[in-house]
């Protein structure tokens, strides 16, 4: 069970954040839609810590910790505990394929080397990408890339893979390919939270979505409740906008 | 009028001149090897901003980058065994010279490495650190596995071209008559009247180090490509 | 979440610090000469660029006048043991004042500017006149006034650049210009003054016979005109306060002078008899 | 090891009244090699025939020879062969007339020439082939796009290298004191001619340097946060 309350952050003057809460059971896949600024990316980044809250805490499993003065083994075991999916991928340039698979494994978690490479190569076969284990990011395409991003997340079987717009940078024939195997991590049952702008996926995957904008969550709910008949006059709003631009039917 | 050039002065230079490459090429090695562990301190401390070191970094690296190394050998040849002697009240004042020579070029060499070292560092994307982070690596392994391989690839360039040019000031040791083989070159000219054909060949040495330098350089550019 | 480890970034300064500390100790042990009880090392030192008073032969010793007169000094007192050490004009200088040497050697001569900063010792051993030198083929200089507005040849702290600012103090109307140029070869001095660079330099007789005989192939490429500008005497420096060593090298030194053995020494090395007068 | 202040203020005076000399030693060798740097760096960077290699190999040749060395032979040259050389042009200068530190702007020039190609060159592969293409779909020349697109991203990158080789070239300059030229570390040690004050003389010297040295960079960095307005990576 994943929890996180009252987090609060601010850029200098302007508030990102503004006292949000959120609750993961395990298992659950939650999306966070909202328009640009909404602060979805930075309620995401503050969780493994690669952004510093202002205040609020987190609570993994047992472990509860304060968002503003956890200490760096604090921090380090909470990043033992998450996997994150970037939104340029941000595979180690230096490494190939399958060493970026490794990296977590062989350095963080000490697993021995014949063991990690195997765990390695089943994921990256898994992700459809074994052929390619060899090669070097730059020689990949922007959906392996991903692909090999999903894969390095998934092999340390985390409490929970945070995605951060893992398909926006993607050109539109990889997207599907991408979200296919972003659907079958959840069919795994690994708790995820995913921060993206593909309303069909959130409708098939989702298991909860949140609404968020200017730094609040303005409502939450299943997906059928969100798309079907969202309470708030701005997730209205919003959803109009996203649904007459993609023409999608109503379910 | 004067006769310049004359080959076969030329050629009984070489032998003495040679004779003396050892010191040269000590001094480049201590330079280097120790300027580039202080070096990558530095540069981590002027990164990490850490408190009181930092400041103390940065007057240290604007010291050896703004004056004349003929004034920091003076400083370190000078100064040295004053401090050793009223902290810790050893007198070093009388140990080899070569000893504060090596040390000069280490300082020297770590500032101007240090700078080379930071801004390659700087230029790896964020985004290389953040990933480290998100597999759960500490920062220490971070830098280590991911920053640094990605950043000695950039420092490359830089660093061959600073590498060649210490090569060619270690004759400054010669003002405490500590003798390499520039410093032989100019002995020579003093004592056989004629100094053009051991400058020829001290430049003719040079090139052939800065080919070398520049291939093996060139080399390590192509292994770290990592695929590009 | 940014504070790296402070304490892994101090053990890397540690561990790099005791590794200088270890490559300077390794130093030590050649230095500290177990020497027997009652001989007292003295560290002398000198040049290794200025021929022929102290420079490096042809296989890298140093040898010279400056080397010589103080080996046969050393002879003369046992109670010492002298050392040579290189280093350039200057050099031996700051570092007799450092304490890194005892005997500064380098055809120093005195003033009492000089003397607040170093002990000079008493006796002289070369005289050091100097003339105008100029271009064999030069015909309009004739003495020290002929060179005002003039380029002379000089380097930084050598006494001729001392005299020729004094004489510029008092001829502030048209002084003499001072082309300073340091640890220049002697083929640039000669070149320079045979083809107008350089109008004249101020030299000894003997360092001018010297670039006649190695550039003149036969006939004088330079040429001293006019009154010495000055005749003075080059003294071996101490530290301030060293008298007890200075007095013990001045004594050797009148022993050698009445013995002949510094003529005789002069005559080998530079050329001619230049212990007492010119 | 006494330190006596007197001397150190008259060498610090004497060293000023020689920093024009520097300054010229100094801005003159930085304006040629920045050009020259442009003008080879385009060259390299667009792979020119004949011309692109060609200066690739003198460069590194070039490289190779210490200022030092180069120094005394231009000095050594231009005495034994100056004079027949005006002569066959029949130029009514001799020797004589031309003073030493344009040997000593040459060397330098061609010295920082080598240092300034490489940083620049660095600079212009840094900015992403986009920029090119950019520029000639709306039509610009291969010269337009260097002048208003290229160059002006190329010089806040170059910046950095650019403050480093004047910093060092400011302290290189020092060496021509080899064949006669005074400047700031030559005059301060004047003074040192009459007392034999040498160490407060090089102290000087080296203070001067560093102020100097400490603007430069101040001026440097002004510019750096300026230009760095459409480049931003976080530390």
């Amino acid at each position: 069970m994943i929890e996180i309350k009252n987090a609060k952050k601010s850029f200098g003057k302007n508030e990102i954040l503004h006292d949000v809460s959120i609750q993961v059971n395990k298992g659950d896949v939650i999306v966070i839609l909202g328009p640009s600024g909404s602060g979805k990316t930075t309620l995401l980044r503050c969780i493994n810590f690669l952004e510093k809250a202002d205040a609020g805490t987190l609570t993994i499993g047992e472990q509860t910790v304060d968002l503003k003065k956890a200490s760096s083994k604090e921090i380090l075991e909470i990043r033992r505990k998450t996997a994150f999916v970037f939104q340029n991928y941000s595979l180690f340039h230096n490494k190939t394929a399958l060493e970026n698979v490794m990296e977590g494994l062989i350095t963080a978690r000490h697993v021995p080397y014949a063991d990690a490479k195997k765990k390695a190569e089943d994921t990256l076969a898994w992700v459809g990408l074994l052929a390619k284990k060899d090669a070097y990011p730059c020689q990949l395409s922007g959906g392996q890339q991903q692909r090999v991003g999903i894969a390095r997340a998934v092999v340390l079987d985390p409490e929970v893979i945070l995605f951060d717009e893992p398909t926006s940078a993607l050109d539109p024939e990889l997207v599907g390919e991408t979200l296919a195997v972003i659907k079958s991590v959840a069919e795994r049952g690994i708790t995820m939270i995913v921060v993206t702008h593909e309303m069909s996926f959130a409708q098939d995957v989702a298991s909860k979505v949140v609404f968020m904008d200017g730094g609040f969550i303005v409502e939450e709910g299943t997906p059928a409740e969100i798309f079907r008949h969202p309470k708030e006059e701005r997730t209205k709003q919003f959803l109009a906008r996203i649904i007459s631009a993609e023409n999608m039917y109503y379910i | 009028m004067v006769d310049l050039f004359d080959w076969d002065r030329f050629f009984t230079n070489i032998p003495q001149i040679v004779a003396y490459l050892p010191v040269t090429f000590k001094i480049v090695f201590y330079a280097t090897l120790f300027g580039v562990i202080l070096a990558l301190l530095v540069a981590v401390i002027r990164i990490k901003k850490i408190p009181i070191l930092h400041q103390v970094a940065g007057i240290y690296v604007s010291f050896m980058r703004g004056t004349p190394m003929l004034v920091q050998l003076l400083v370190v040849f000078y100064g040295i065994p004053i401090v050793m002697q009223q902290l810790f009240n050893i007198n070093v004042n009388r140990w080899d010279k070569i000893i504060f020579v090596y040390i000069t070029y280490i300082l020297n060499q770590g500032a101007f490495l240090s700078e080379i070292f930071r801004c390659s560092i700087l230029a790896i994307p964020t985004g290389q650190l953040e990933a480290a982070y998100s597999v759960g690596l500490t920062q220490f392994q971070a830098f280590r596995r991911i920053i640094l391989p990605q950043a000695v690839r950039v420092a490359v360039p830089s660093f061959g071209s600073d590498f060649i040019g210490l090569f060619q000031n270690t004759s400054l040791a010669f003002l405490i008559g500590v003798v390499d083989i520039m410093g032989r070159a100019k002995t020579i000219g003093t004592a056989t009247k004629h100094v053009l054909e051991a400058y020829v060949f001290i430049a003719i040495f040079f090139i052939i180090i800065s080919l070398l330098v520049k291939g093996a350089f060139y080399l390590l550019d192509k292994k770290l490509a990592y695929g590009r | 979440m940014k504070n790296l480890k402070i304490s892994k970034i101090l053990t890397i300064l540690m561990l790099s610090l005791v590794s200088i500390v270890l490559l300077t100790a390794c130093g030590t042990n050649n230095e500290t000469k177990t020497s027997d009880t009652n001989v007292k090392t003295i560290i002398v030192g000198t040049g290794n660029n200025y021929e022929p008073y102290c420079f490096l032969d042809k296989n890298g010793n140093l040898s010279g006048y400056e080397y010589e007169v103080l080996k046969a000094v050393n002879e003369l007192l046992p109670q010492y043991k002298f050392e040579f050490q290189t280093y350039d004009f200057a050099n031996v200088l700051i570092s007799l004042d450092a304490g890194k040497i005892d005997i500064g050697a380098h055809q120093y001569e005195s003033n009492e500017e000089r003397q607040k900063k170093y002990l000079f010792g008493q006796e002289s051993y070369t005289t050091y006149t100097t003339y105008v030198t100029v271009a064999a083929k030069n015909e309009t200089i004739h003495s020290l006034s002929d060179l005002q507005g003039k380029k002379v040849k000089t380097s930084t702290g050598s006494n001729s650049t001392y005299l020729l600012e004094k004489f510029n103090e008092t001829h502030k109307d048209n002084p003499i210009i001072l082309a300073y140029a340091d640890n220049s070869t002697d083929e640039e001095t000669v070149v320079g003054i045979n083809n107008g660079v350089w109008d004249a330099v101020i030299v000894t007789k003997r360092d001018a016979d010297k670039f006649n005989k190695a550039y003149g192939n036969g006939k004088a490429v330079l040429k001293q005109v006019g009154e010495p500008v000055a005749t003075s005497k080059t003294y071996f420096v101490f530290a301030k306060g060293n008298t007890e060593l200075q007095t013990a090298i001045d004594g050797a030194l009148k022993k050698l002078k009445e013995s002949g053995k510094l003529a005789e020494i002069s005559t080998k090395v530079i050329g001619g008899n230049y212990t007492e007068s010119e | 090891m006494g330190f006596n202040f007197i001397y150190f203020y008259d060498s610090v005076r004497s060293g000023i009244e020689y920093l024009p000399n520097t300054f010229e030693l100094t801005f003159i060798p930085i304006l040629v090699g920045l050009c020259l740097g442009i003008l080879i760096a385009v060259i390299r960077v667009y792979r020119i025939p004949f011309f692109a290699p060609l200066l690739a190999v003198l460069i590194t040749l070039y490289q190779g020879i210490p200022l030092v060395v180069a120094l005394m032979i231009y000095h050594l040259l231009f005495m034994a062969a100056f004079n027949n050389f005006a002569a066959v042009l029949h130029l009514s200068i001799s020797m004589a007339d031309i003073n030493t530190i344009w040997i000593g702007i040459f060397a330098l020039s061609l010295h920082a020439t080598c240092y300034m190609e490489e940083s620049i060159k660095g600079a212009f592969f840094s900015v992403d082939q986009g920029q090119y293409e950019a520029g000639y779909s709306v039509g610009l020349t291969r010269l337009q796009t260097l002048r208003r697109i290229i160059i002006p991203q190329v010089i806040p990158v170059a910046l950095p290298m650019l403050t480093n080789n004047i910093v060092g070239t400011i302290k290189g300059s020092s060496i021509v004191m080899v064949i006669g030229i005074t400047e700031v570390l030559a005059g301060s040690v004047i003074p040192a001619s009459k007392t034999y004050a040498f160490f407060e003389g090089y102290i000087a010297a080296a203070l001067i340097y560093w102020i100097f040295t400490i603007l430069v960079e101040k001026f440097a960095m002004r510019i750096e946060k300026r230009g760095d307005k459409y480049r931003r990576n976080l530390v």
